[in-house]
């Protein structure tokens, strides 16, 4: 039989015990160490027999617990009349008192985490983008920040976003990768965006993505319109940008935007 | 300068930011306004965006306004997007983001007995999202390091500040955790059934 | 889908796309309609766009379009990039003095080929700032600068040398807490195993 346990694990034995708390419907005020404790030692005991690897922390807490009801066990000393004051004392130290305070606030911190997990919920469906490199307006003359402003981890979380970045980003371009982008289609992109220019356009922007299929259909493409004669390209020395533009009074062709899939 | 061209400002100032976020007093050094003028614009551009052919909304994060996708537009962006935005926290470092955020600035030792297991993986996991950071050396010997949440803490989860953080609520009961229960039954049944 | 819904998923897209811009076939593919549709979308919302409250604008570029500011906001992009802001140098400034302190010496190009942008203006700011300079020529045609990190530097982040820099860790996938997961992985394995 094939079970299918699809849950998160206990976060450690005090999860364990609020979890054992909640199922038995014990008070947390007033735990009954005898019970708890058996019912504790029993699950770790069956995750033993599970052959599993019991975490440490888990086994230091049923010591704690044996300890507990070993204390809860001994009779109670009479208190002598000069003791009144330890007495109150005494009555304070509850072997459990410990426990209990620790339960309380673990429980308040795994309900705060559960609001957090809400909020993060909502906050993830929320997409923005990168920041904008906005090196070109800074002038060159602006003094450096204070010496300690900025630390060597402030750049490496640069990096880090950057890296970021680009891990999400991958996935557009294999999606792309696979529609294998028709010559001809791109060859009526590149004109239409000729046209909306009415000018002279540099080589690079028609090569948006980093993408090696894309490249080479636009590459193809370009090749493709000058042999039509649609388009001029410029280069005014050697290394220079080129630029490309619609070849003036070139007669209009029809393209298929089909034609010849890479 | 008339409102319209400085809502055109904050717009492009509010691009230009993306996910880092743009601060008021961003906004009152670029457009030369006051604080609460410029507050009453970014309200104002809240408002005229809330109609259906808007994709984009202005939030409130830590000091300041982040432009993001309305959220009925997850959806379509699950296609887009093919790997999610980011992966969410795992209970351990949310538990201990939690802890963190509450009691800070706190030692690894006292997270740890608080949620009484080793946190040093989950304190990592947090460090390296820019979500936690060191905020100090603990006196006394060993000098342990302290742990505090970061403005990317509060940009997260989308607060303001930390005083936005739901109050702690000691005394109320622990609420349903279907989960563990069923994690609990199956476990009984496997175990029962060998 | 309403065509002004379809309209909130585009400005959503394009926002999100950023500076990478959007191709066509991204819109057709993300919102479900044809080429020519979508394009008539995207062109009825350039003309919505073209009031003065408006700080964006959609600019075509090959084979898609892109969401970039009105021109007429540089000017306040230069007062923008001297007002106070969280980390006190840009983003663009520390991934490229990132990239240059790890893979010196570098080219241009080869920054360019990891940040995915032109670099130019980082790289001479950063020169002009002494944290970076010229440390040979690349071999072969054109024999590019290389550059590399000064002694300014070191200084600067209080490094002695640049062993001291930290070794890069790859951000790992969802680090989940090492604990718990060891605890349920084995419960799993064994469950399943059943």
């Amino acid at each position: 039989m094939e079970y299918k346990v699809k849950i998160d694990a206990f976060e450690g034995p005090l999860d364990l015990l609020l979890h054992l708390i909640k199922q038995l419907e014990i008070d947390l005020y007033d735990i009954p160490v005898a019970e708890i404790t058996e019912q504790y030692l029993d699950f770790i005991h069956k995750m033993q027999v599970l052959e599993l690897d019991v975490a440490s922390e888990y086994l230091v807490m049923a010591a704690t617990l044996i300890e507990m009801k070993s204390k809860m066990l001994l009779p109670k000393q009479e208190p002598l009349e000069e003791d009144l004051f330890d007495q109150n004392m005494a009555l304070e130290e509850d072997p459990r008192d410990e426990l209990m305070r620790r339960l309380i606030d673990y429980r308040q911190y795994k309900q705060a985490a559960q609001e957090l997990k809400e909020l993060e919920q909502e906050q993830i469906r929320l997409y923005t983008k990168s920041p904008s490199d906005l090196s070109c307006y800074e002038r060159t003359e602006q003094a450096l920040p204070a010496e300690g402003e900025v630390t060597v981890s402030d750049m490496i979380s640069a990096l880090q976003r950057l890296l970021k970045k680009k891990k999400i980003n991958k996935p557009m371009n294999t999606k792309i990768e696979r529609q294998s982008l028709p010559i001809g289609k791109r060859m009526i992109e590149i004109v239409d965006v000729l046209k909306a220019k009415r000018d002279l356009v540099s080589f690079d922007t028609l090569f948006p993505y980093p993408d090696r299929s894309h490249v080479v259909v636009t590459f193809l493409a370009l090749l493709e319109l000058m042999k039509k004669k649609q388009i001029t390209c410029n280069q005014e020395t050697n290394f220079t940008d080129i630029s490309i533009c619609l070849t003036k009074g070139a007669e209009p062709i029809e393209i298929d935007g089909n034609e010849s899939s890479y | 300068m008339k409102s319209t061209e400085m809502k055109a400002v904050i717009e492009g100032l509010l691009y230009v930011s993306g996910e880092d976020g743009l601060l008021l007093e961003q906004i009152e050094s670029v457009i030369g306004v006051n604080g609460s003028d410029a507050r009453a614009l970014v309200e104002e551009m809240k408002q005229d965006w809330e109609n259906d052919a808007k994709g984009l909304m202005i939030i409130d994060i830590a000091g300041g306004y982040q432009l993001t996708t309305k959220p009925f537009l997850a959806d379509y962006f699950e296609k887009f997007v093919e790997a999610p935005r980011r992966s969410s926290l795992s209970q351990a470092a949310l538990e201990t983001l939690a802890i963190i955020a509450y009691k800070q600035p706190i030692s690894r030792a006292d997270i740890e007995d608080i949620r009484g297991v080793k946190s040093e993986k989950a304190i990592q996991t947090l460090v390296s999202r820019e979500l936690v950071k060191e905020a100090g050396r603990a006196e006394g010997t060993g000098r342990a390091i302290l742990y505090g949440v970061t403005t990317m803490f509060l940009t997260y989860f989308g607060l303001k500040s930390l005083e936005e953080l739901p109050p702690l609520v000691p005394e109320e009961e622990d609420q349903s955790d279907e989960a563990s229960d069923l994690f609990y039954e199956n476990f009984r049944q496997t175990v029962e059934g060998l």
